[in-house]
């Protein structure tokens, strides 16, 4: 096969993956909130109603097309496409398995933030373009608790980046074949699942799309399939959020005290078991808490995560300079 | 969405995609939530509440007009209310549909005498499932929405006997 | 670092300097901000509602706006006037009910109760023990479904979503007890001039009790679920603080008041029905914040729990109505009586002229004085705010439109 | 309940309030005054020592030859209430008490809106319930639809 077509058939696979995913995320989401709900969520479509984003997604891309009279009609096009692309570029690097991955780069972890931080640029242009006074609200404040929980969700990872001494994510999976990072490091995944809940606009952070108070956020103006991208991005993001935290802190498709030969048939489905594990939490919490203040918010992030996961990162800088751990110790 | 331009009347080649697709609607029913008055307690609540459960038809509620195929009009509708509901219908995007829940949505209920009072929300959005009661019970209200689903799986099938009869 | 908004500049000054183009400010501007060193800033005046998510109903709110900053509010009703005022004209005495209960539609058995008190004013009827009891009974029952409406309503106002649901489930088999006992979900129709329409069914006492066994518990879990997070304690304390004087001023009745600090209610100051024989304590705040009224609320509804119990164990022998004429014919009159709503002190004025219909009838809804309290206590708050204040003040748009 | 007839006369007259009649009604303790001192009254019963610190409600009725508004006070400490009458002419003002009893705001547009008075002295006199060019409905003149009307619809 010649190299481009291997190129695009690993895109594809990506679209695919994705696309699976947002589907089978969302009906798992109105499973999980209906029966956290004392309800059953979806039934009638398919047995136990497994055919019911199906329908919504069939429904959403016959329907009409609206675009108000008053959008910055350029952006408004943009606007879905640079959400949905970023979702999509993310995928790149995530590692489902030694063999199973799209590229391995060297600078993995630091290339999902990287496009995981252009979202909020969509997002901002989706508010700014509908000309609708909620949108505009629902971006600014997007952007504004996208770009303030940045600093302390790479600050978080870089204590695990310097215990490993590598940006490549199958090589911070391979180095937790003893030890999950989640033990040794846990102030830095509370830290990473705060920092990471407010970079997916979830639940008890969604001030963007708030729907008590800003009707539907950046959202609202869009319809049919454009809001099927926005809608579809956001799962897309919890995923690969939740494979970065799996990666980093819970030995991506390893599990401790099994040997790996064993694992390597297998270490795809482990790994998707741990990310939807994690993506449960977060519907978990989505359906049980409520949703905190934008500026309670942001004194959480500027006035205790930053100041926390830099002191974090001395602590272990000291530690591995005292016990000669790490990438530098023999 | 250009899919539309597609499954339009004159394309036999799709008849089959257009039947699936209103079968997609019938089952994607996402209502604006829009309660006016009492009907919003049993229709928007309750209906999706634990016992009734409207998930379970695919029937969730979206807040934007934009999201939204069917609006319930949940309630007596004013003079000065009625400018608004026919705003919101018009912000919905195709294909949409309108439930009036409740004796006043259909007729002006037990206020049709007061002056300032519509005497029914047809008068000023078309209406395609009207729901009886005051309030109507959570399940009037489904069976309301099976009613819409069997409506729209319907279109389907009018148009192709219209069809049939043209050739 | 001060905090911005403290620095108080008069509206005049500001106009002078062509800054900020507005006359005099609208009632309830307390401050204007000065904007950031200089730069022109401009505010949004951002319509929300009638169709909103979380404003109760058709509550419509202009709400001026610096950034997420709350300047001014209006409030704009009438979304749902539909004459019950009017209608009562032209309806006779057994069919107020009717319109009452879709006037505040939550709580419909006050409504019917209030009316049917000042019928009864008029006509100097005596009412039976039981019917006494049964309507308290009813009453409380009601007031449990309608704060199981503001409970989940108010969580959904903060973005959690399964304490709404939760509330419904219960709320569910209130509404099965009271459809039992009058034949209609919500619309009761039940209370009449005289009496209630008709006795309790058989074994219906054993139905209340069961569901007030479940309800004691899952009561402190709905407590657990949503006052125990710390993220809603984040929210509501300290926001929407109403003081003595203000609340006062408003004429606001019910938790809004009585989570000020004054504890005036009418079921123990103006006595009616059964209330004067039972045992129950009237919940006073202290602050007057959002906090407060949750508290005042929830605790109401335990005290609600205790009522239900003693009417239960109360229930005297006897008639279920007194005679009552067919056609309601009081003499010329003017009376007010008032009862303990869900939301306040729902209060009938009605004047007869001796025809079978009321001459003038008004309906004191205690919304319309909260709808009024919004504007007030809303600048200098933030965006998310809004909807908290509006869930806490517990509105109904029903009684405030009429 | 039922304040002291003569302290209520007492102090309308000290506040300068001539020809107010005060009587015990079914209603309760009823003070009929004219329409031009009813803004003095209510300051004076205010401030007063009988401490009616609630305007618990303001209505106002077509009596078919002109409109009678009533002011519902309520003392919290004393635990009274008292009810001040005044008439208006169908084409008259209504003087907003607005600014002695705040919880007036509202409920005053309401009345001129439904009996079609014109508000003086509100701080923002609109309509509040209905649009523009509806009639006021709350007068005896002003008819509800008929059965007719509503079958033909």
């Amino acid at each position: 096969m010649s190299p481009l077509l291997i190129v695009v058939l690993r895109v594809l696979a990506a679209i695919g993956l994705m696309l699976a995913n947002g589907v089978v995320l969302i009906y798992m989401l109105r499973k999980v909130l209906g029966h956290l709900h004392v309800r059953l969520g979806p039934m009638h479509m398919g047995p136990k109603g497994v055919l019911q984003t199906t329908m919504d997604v069939l429904k959403l891309l016959t329907k009409e097309d609206v675009t108000p009279t008053n959008v910055d009609k350029v952006l408004f096009f943009i606007a879905p496409a640079l959400v949905f692309v970023p979702a999509l570029m993310a995928y790149a690097a995530i590692p489902f398995s030694e063999t199973w991955r799209i590229t391995d780069l060297d600078t993995g972890l630091l290339y999902s933030f990287a496009a995981l931080s252009v979202i909020p640029i969509g997002l901002l242009m989706a508010g700014w373009a509908s000309a609708n006074k909620w949108s505009l609200l629902g971006g600014m404040r997007a952007a504004g608790q996208q770009i303030a929980y940045e600093v302390p969700l790479l600050l978080s990872v870089l204590p695990v980046v310097m215990v490993v001494g590598s940006l490549n994510m199958s090589d911070i999976v391979a180095a937790q074949s003893g030890l999950w990072f989640v033990i040794p490091q846990l102030p830095a995944f509370v830290i990473f699942a705060i920092a990471g809940l407010v970079e997916l606009n979830q639940t008890p952070f969604d001030m963007s799309e708030a729907e008590s108070e800003l009707v539907a956020g950046f959202a609202s103006e869009y319809s049919a399939m454009k809001f099927g991208l926005l809608f579809l991005s956001e799962f897309s993001n919890s995923f690969i959020m939740s494979a970065i935290g799996v990666t980093v802190f819970f030995g991506g498709w390893m599990i401790p005290f099994v040997p790996a030969e064993v694992m390597q048939p297998v270490a795809p489905v482990i790994f998707m078991t741990k990310v939807y594990i994690g993506i449960f939490f977060m519907m978990w919490i989505r359906g049980t808490f409520p949703r905190v203040r934008i500026d309670q918010l942001m004194q959480l992030g500027w006035k205790w995560l930053i100041p926390a996961s830099l002191a974090w990162i001395m602590i272990t800088g000291l530690v591995i300079k005292v016990w000669q751990l790490g990438p530098g110790a023999s | 969405m250009a899919i539309d331009r597609f499954t339009g009347e004159h394309s036999v080649a799709f008849i089959r995609s257009e039947q699936l697709f209103d079968y997609a609607r019938s089952k994607s029913l996402w209502y604006m939530a829009f309660g006016i008055a009492c009907c919003a307690i049993e229709g928007l609540m309750h209906a999706s509440g634990p016992r009734f459960d409207f998930d379970r038809m695919g029937v969730f509620f979206r807040a934007s007009p934009r999201q939204a195929d069917v609006m319930i009009v949940a309630g007596t509708v004013n003079k000065k209310m009625a400018e608004t509901v026919k705003l919101l219908y018009d912000q919905m995007p195709e294909p949409k549909w309108v439930v009036a829940m409740g004796a006043c949505a259909s007729t002006g209920g037990p206020f049709r005498e007061y002056p300032n009072v519509v005497l029914g929300v047809d008068q000023v959005v078309p209406v395609d499932v009207y729901i009886p009661g005051c309030p109507p019970r959570p399940e009037s209200v489904q069976y309301g929405f099976i009613c819409l689903q069997d409506k729209i799986t319907k279109r389907t099938e009018e148009r192709l006997a219209a069809r049939r009869d043209r050739s | 670092m001060s905090d911005p908004r403290d620095d108080v500049i008069s509206v005049g000054a500001l106009a002078a300097e062509g800054t900020h183009s507005a006359g005099d400010p609208p009632a309830g501007i307390r401050r204007v901000p000065s904007g950031v060193d200089g730069l022109t800033t401009e505010h949004l005046i951002i319509n929300m509602g009638p169709q909103h998510p979380s404003t109760h109903g058709v509550l419509r709110l202009l709400i001026e706006v610096d950034g997420e900053e709350v300047l001014a509010a209006e409030t704009s009703l009438g979304y749902l006037h539909r004459g019950i005022e009017k209608l009562a004209e032209s309806r006779k005495y057994h069919q107020l009910g009717t319109l009452m209960d879709r006037g505040d539609y939550v709580s419909g058995m006050h409504g019917e109760q209030a009316a049917a008190l000042a019928t009864e004013k008029l006509l100097e009827v005596t009412v039976p023990d039981k019917a006494r009891y049964i309507r308290t009974l009813v009453a409380e029952l009601t007031r449990l479904a309608s704060h199981l409406v503001w409970y989940g309503t108010f969580g959904l106002d903060t973005g959690a979503m399964g304490q709404f649901l939760y509330a419904v489930r219960d709320r569910e088999v209130l509404l099965d007890i009271l459809e039992e006992i009058s034949g209609q979900r919500m619309m009761f129709n039940y209370i009449r001039p005289g009496g209630v329409v008709a006795d309790l069914p058989v074994g219906i006492e054993k139905k209340i009790l069961d569901f007030l066994t479940d309800f004691d518990v899952h009561l402190e879990e709905h407590h657990a679920l949503l006052g125990g997070n710390e993220i809603f304690q984040m929210r509501v304390k300290g926001i929407g603080t109403i003081s003595r004087e203000m609340a006062l001023a408003f004429a606001l009745s019910g938790a809004n008041l009585r989570a000020t600090g004054v504890g005036f209610d009418v079921r123990r100051d103006r006595p009616y029905d059964a209330y004067p024989d039972l045992d129950f304590d009237v919940p006073v705040g202290s602050t007057g914040d959002a906090w407060d009224r949750y508290m005042v609320r929830m605790e109401e509804m335990r005290q609600s729990v205790r009522m239900v119990r003693q009417c239960i164990e109360g229930m005297p022998e006897g008639d279920f109505t007194a005679k009552v004429p067919k056609v309601i014919r009081p003499a010329e009159g003017e009376v007010y009586a008032s009862v303990e709503s869900s939301r306040g002190e729902t209060g009938v004025h009605l004047v007869s002229d001796g025809s079978p219909e009321p001459y003038r009838y008004h309906y004191r809804g205690p919304s319309l004085f909260a709808c009024q309290v919004l504007e007030e206590i809303l600048p200098g708050h933030l965006l998310a705010d809004v909807v908290m204040m509006i869930g806490s003040l517990d509105i109904m748009l029903g009684e405030a439109d009429r | 309940m039922l304040p002291d007839a003569t302290a209520v006369s007492h102090i309308l007259t000290a506040a300068g309030v001539s020809n107010a009649v005060v009587a015990t009604e079914t209603l309760g303790v009823v003070c009929r005054l004219e329409a031009a001192s009813v803004l003095r009254a209510l300051e004076a019963l205010r401030d007063g020592e009988l401490d009616f610190r609630v305007l618990l409600d303001f209505l106002g009725a077509d009596t078919g030859e002109e409109i009678e508004v009533t002011y519902h006070l309520r003392s919290l400490t004393r635990d009274e209430e008292l009810f001040i009458k005044a008439t208006v002419a169908y084409d008259g003002e209504l003087r907003s008490v607005w600014n002695i009893y705040a919880s007036a705001l509202m409920p005053e547009r309401e009345t001129a809106e439904l009996l079609g008075l014109s508000l003086v002295g509100h701080p923002n006199p609109k309509r509040l319930l209905t649009t523009d060019g509806v009639e006021p409905l709350l007068r005896k003149s002003v008819p509800i639809r008929t059965v007719e009307e509503v079958r033909n619809r």
